[in-house]
């Protein structure tokens, strides 16, 4: 729904950064981060407004990110691909693909030598799956037992080009396995199939048994970057993406969690109302804010603090 | 005939790609989204359709990787061309780049050759932000074994693309997005700019600009407003920055006595202070003033256009500087009257208003 | 032979330059090389010297690069790490762990361009198979089907370091397999195993199936780099080297040469003493011949020459 | 109780490393050999043994991937030293360290650090060739966020290290391999040479040279020939190259009008240059007569000792070079004659005749 907006917005060409919308893919972030608690560590990469919210970033920073304003939450220099939130150990994305991976698997070394008992999580596409630092991370991880979780959302696209022309034919769980970290293959259109796949990843991770790397099929439902549909461009076509959108994770689980009187018709709409008011805040936030000063520009290039000695 | 065709930079790209792939066999191009609908920025448009996916490919996301089978391919027979939608990602690659393609012929006692065109694309605008908007040039420019390219306008960058295919070594082929809509009579058959030389695209008498890529437009725009005042520059496009021509540029000093050099990257240890360098060396006795650089300030891209505003050197920028190393005094105002009307006359994320993207 | 005799003159400190010697290590190079046409194209790492004379490489300007004579294979600007014989399309050796593999991808890819049957080869250790590009490198050539024999010689150490510092347990072949290669683990101490699996190899990859992974069990006797023995270093103990002595692959060879009387003593003397002489030979030419001339410093950094127009 | 103890460069960064893991818990040193009985030249010996496996880690070949660790592990509390054999094995991290480890702290607003020291060995000598002996601090220098070192003295290598690893940015930390085995008095206790600040080894009246690493050695070398001549130089030793600190060279220039900048690596696009430049851009009327470099040509490393020898440039080309820029006459014949006698005392790819390695 934050998404939706955006596409609704983002024609008023006020949000001026590239914004790669997670509709569709909302599954997987939800149904792995609702197992993470505050102090697990996430990091993710150019798609990842959905890891953002769920993991239970602040709407309103996020917004003003969008926006570029001082407020947001890398306070106007990140922008969509750029996001963190240190209040709830959402560590930040970029879009070097595979970037961030080695990152998350460094925050799992420093909880194993501290002695904590939290963990890391590093979510990536499948075209990253082909960079060599993932298998760089994947070896060290498995090599020294860190606690740490690997989530490749599988949607099957590079931008415009297929799986097929880019990776043999095999699953891509199969790359954790071969650096004999345990590796899963699920539905990642199925939030709750990803939450009870996540839960046991979590639980086991945690307990101290090493990495674990799960491939998530999933699919995006707009182009690769920006608010619209791109059926036109003829790289995919319009049936596909329709199969999989009868599939709708979300629309599902409201049918579910009807049906098993979880919810009711009423409730779901007050959420939605509740929603609904709270992104109007956060836009209204966003777009009542400041924009950074010019003194901002020279300012964190350095940090000035040092070790206290 | 003499045809007056008018095409675009983009277009000239795409052009000097295409009639390569006709005539040698032994070319082949090779990226992320090469064969795709959008085809790199249009610049490899449809050539899937004419020369077939064995020769117009796309690839997996493995940079480094790729790099070397280019290079591989290069050692035996092949002449490719890999690209690259932002050069920030060639960062993945430079290991290939710079321990092998660079010193390969060296290295073996010229033995071999690595016949290889990496084209880089600068991005800038739209919020692209610190991973997507740098320009690396100078990192590729120290390294011997390397061409470093920087064309400028569409009849060089087809110009030099045809060399730097048929040129056996590796050449690090740079492209700024905010050039690919500018048009020019470019024309249709095969021709060649040579690799290492400069180009006097104004000439003038008070000042030098020396200036790179992008920032060469800049520097255009600069000197029409300059010249109302009577200051009259002579604007030298640097083309190659690797081997460096710095002949264009001490002739123009020693004439001038001034050096202004523009570079679209950061300041400390870029491109725009060796040409100082270089020049001071040489023409030390020629300059009636210090030598002065405009370059970014040494700070990552920021995302938000609130900031980039005031990141990224503009033509007013330019323009004042030459105001001041030209020694005015009282037209100072009335330049200033004339800049303050346009400092902010476009928004500072894109290149013009009609520019829609994609960034 | 040829190595034995490196240590002998290494001390006298006219080759300068590090040289990493395959001594121990010598079944692989052979074993494979024989299998391989004139045309077929091979690449090596820092540890080369036995690929290079199995592939059939000059001797003498081997040992007169060594020398950093003008009539080395590289003309003296490469030394041991920078191999080159271009007649039998021995293509290099560099000493930056993995940097070679795709270059043997690369050879693969245009023998497919270019329609022809001969096939490359990437000799790399174990570890320069935890560096990202080896995986990238797999990935490419099993999604081209590439005509490329990947030869991962497992020697147990990385200098200092043992494998078990460096990676999971679990065999090195399975990341080929995970690409999708075919993969092999074999005993690489044994001339003849070696010899009969990279021949099944390299006929499949030359009957156009695509490319192969063979992981080569093997121990190198001397130190890391240099003529000596490193024992007294503690990382490896004599123990250890003693068992591999014993099954030292070239006694072995002869051994079962000698039963299976398809080499008299006599014979194997007789070659010895030829090996010996021209052995002799390589090291007077070496001696013999000029260092270059200050102007070869600056020749070769640009390649003056260009496609034919 | 003030103590004389003399120890080498190679004890001195020990020293430092061995302090740092003492006083922070959160500091750990990683990298290919650390642990290994030879100890990265020794200069992580036997510290396994003092702090375990879990603060002197071995690591897989992995650069950037395990630089990426170092980063992410920097960001979550602890302060991770890394280290790199040769600073070409550098070239497959340059991803990580530019991308993200110089970019983090700005493009996420100043909410995160990233405390990391990469430390880099620059190899020369005994044929090391053209992947095992580059000299790529230009690539560094040029990357806002990046700080970049690069002590000469034992003194100096151990207070720098603690103040880098005392720092909250990512610090490209370069030793030279000829600098290990020199010798000098060097305190026992935790003392900070500060980051940024360059220092006058020599004062002088007749030349500035401003030089780094251990071609300060050789510019030291070179001035007590040339001082036999009646020239006085002044020697900067630039130290810090990221952010640049020139105060002390102009200051120096504007009191002798002479400037010689000498490094360790390729010139064109190199720190020499970089120094040309931001001191004539200040101080262009101090100057006496025209700004000099001395650098590495632009050229790969040949392997045979019989080519490093005119590759290298050393106290010889320095002293022939003062000599020239001080504007000497009849006196060179005599310099020639000093110099001739010392031009080949040693061979070129050792730094001493006692020196035997390891490379
Ligand atoms: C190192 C690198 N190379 C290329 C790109 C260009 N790029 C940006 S997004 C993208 C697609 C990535 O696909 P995937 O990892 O599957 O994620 P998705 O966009 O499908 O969510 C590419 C190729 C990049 N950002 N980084
Ligand atoms: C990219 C890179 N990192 C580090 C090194 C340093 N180094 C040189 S040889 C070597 C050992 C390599 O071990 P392996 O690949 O198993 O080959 P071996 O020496 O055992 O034959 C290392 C780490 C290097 N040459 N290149
Ligand atoms: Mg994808
Ligand atoms: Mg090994």
């Amino acid at each position: 729904m934050v998404e939706e907006k955006i596409v609704e917005l983002y024609p008023e060409q006020e949000i001026r950064c590239p914004t790669h919308l997670s509709i569709g893919e909302e599954a997987t972030a939800v149904g792995v981060c609702e197992n993470l608690r505050q102090d697990d560590m996430v990091f993710g990469y150019h798609r990842s407004h959905a890891h953002y919210l769920a993991k239970g970033g602040n709407l309103k920073a996020f917004m003003a990110e969008l926006y570029g304003k001082a407020t947001g939450c890398s306070r106007g220099k990140g922008g969509s691909m750029h996001l963190i939130d240190i209040s709830v150990n959402f560590l930040g994305t970029t879009p070097i693909l595979g970037g961030t991976v080695p990152l998350a698997v460094g925050a799992a070394l420093s909880s194993q030598m501290q002695g904590k008992d939290n963990i890391a999580v590093a979510f990536f596409g499948d075209a990253a799956a082909e960079e060599g630092i993932i298998h760089e991370s994947l070896n060290f991880a498995s090599l020294k037992k860190l606690p740490v979780l690997f989530v490749c959302e599988n949607n099957l696209y590079s931008v415009q080009t297929p799986l097929s022309a880019r990776q043999p034919e095999r699953e891509i769980y199969l790359l954790g396995k071969a650096h004999a970290v345990d590796s899963y293959l699920a539905d990642g259109y199925d939030a709750l199939k990803v939450y009870e796949i996540a839960k046991k990843a979590v639980e086991k991770i945690r307990a101290g048994n090493g990495p674990i790397f799960l491939e998530l099929l999933t699919y995006r439902w707009r182009e690769h970057c920006g608010p619209n549909y791109d059926f036109e461009l003829g790289y995919r076509n319009e049936v596909e993406f329709l199969k999989w959108k009868e599939k709708d994770p979300i629309k599902k689980l409201k049918e579910e969690m009807l049906e098993a009187n979880i919810l009711s018709n009423e409730e779901f709409e007050g959420m939605r109302e509740e929603i609904n008011r709270e992104i109007e805040d956060a836009v209204s936030f966003a777009k009542d804010s400041p924009f950074p000063e010019k003194d901002e520009l020279y300012s964190n290039v350095y940090s000035e603090q040092g070790h206290e000695k | 005939m003499k045809s007056n065709r008018i095409i675009s930079y983009m277009e000239a790209v795409r052009e000097g790609i295409d009639l390569c792939l006709e005539k040698y066999p032994s070319v082949f191009i090779i990226g992320p989204g090469v064969p795709d609908p959008k085809g790199v920025f249009g610049t490899t448009l449809n050539l899937v359709d004419k020369y077939g996916p064995g020769r117009v490919l796309d690839m997996p996301l493995s940079e480094n990787g790729i790099t070397g089978v280019c290079i591989g391919a290069a050692l035996t027979g092949m002449r490719p061309i890999m690209v690259h939608q932002r050069m920030d990602f060639s960062l993945l690659a430079i290991d290939e780049l710079i321990n092998n393609a660079a010193k390969w012929h060296y290295m073996f006692g010229g033995w071999c050759e690595v016949p290889l065109v990496i084209r880089l694309i600068i991005g800038r605008g739209w919020g692209q932000g610190a991973q997507h908007s740098q320009n690396l040039q100078a990192l590729y420019a120290h390294i011997p074994g390397l061409k470093v390219v920087m064309p400028t306008t569409p009849y060089d960058v087809k110009g030099l693309l045809i060399s730097s295919i048929e040129d056996n070594n590796p050449i690090i082929f740079i492209e700024h997005r905010w050039l690919y809509n500018m048009c020019e009579h470019v024309p249709e058959a095969m021709y060649r700019v040579p690799i290492g030389k400069s180009k006097i695209v104004r000439e003038g008498e008070d000042i030098t600009i020396a200036s790179t890529s992008y920032m060469t437009i800049e520097s255009i725009k600069a000197s029409r407003i300059i010249e109302n005042l009577g200051i009259s520059p002579e604007i030298v496009d640097i083309r190659t920055i690797k081997p460096l021509d710095t002949n264009l540029i001490i002739k123009s000093v020693k004439k001038t006595g001034r050096l202004l050099v523009i570079d679209s990257g950061w300041k400390s240890g870029g491109i725009a202070g060796e040409v100082i360098a270089s020049v001071v060396e040489e023409a030390f006795d020629s300059f009636k003033s210090k030598p002065q650089r405009i370059t970014l300030p040494d700070i990552p891209t920021p995302t938000s256009h609130s900031l980039t505003r005031h990141y990224y050197p503009t033509y007013v920028d330019i323009a004042n500087k030459i105001a001041t190393m030209a020694g005015m005094g009282t037209e100072k105002a009335e330049l200033r009257k004339i800049l303050k009307s346009k400092k902010y006359d476009t928004p500072s994320d894109i290149p013009h208003l009609s520019f829609t993207g994609p960034f």
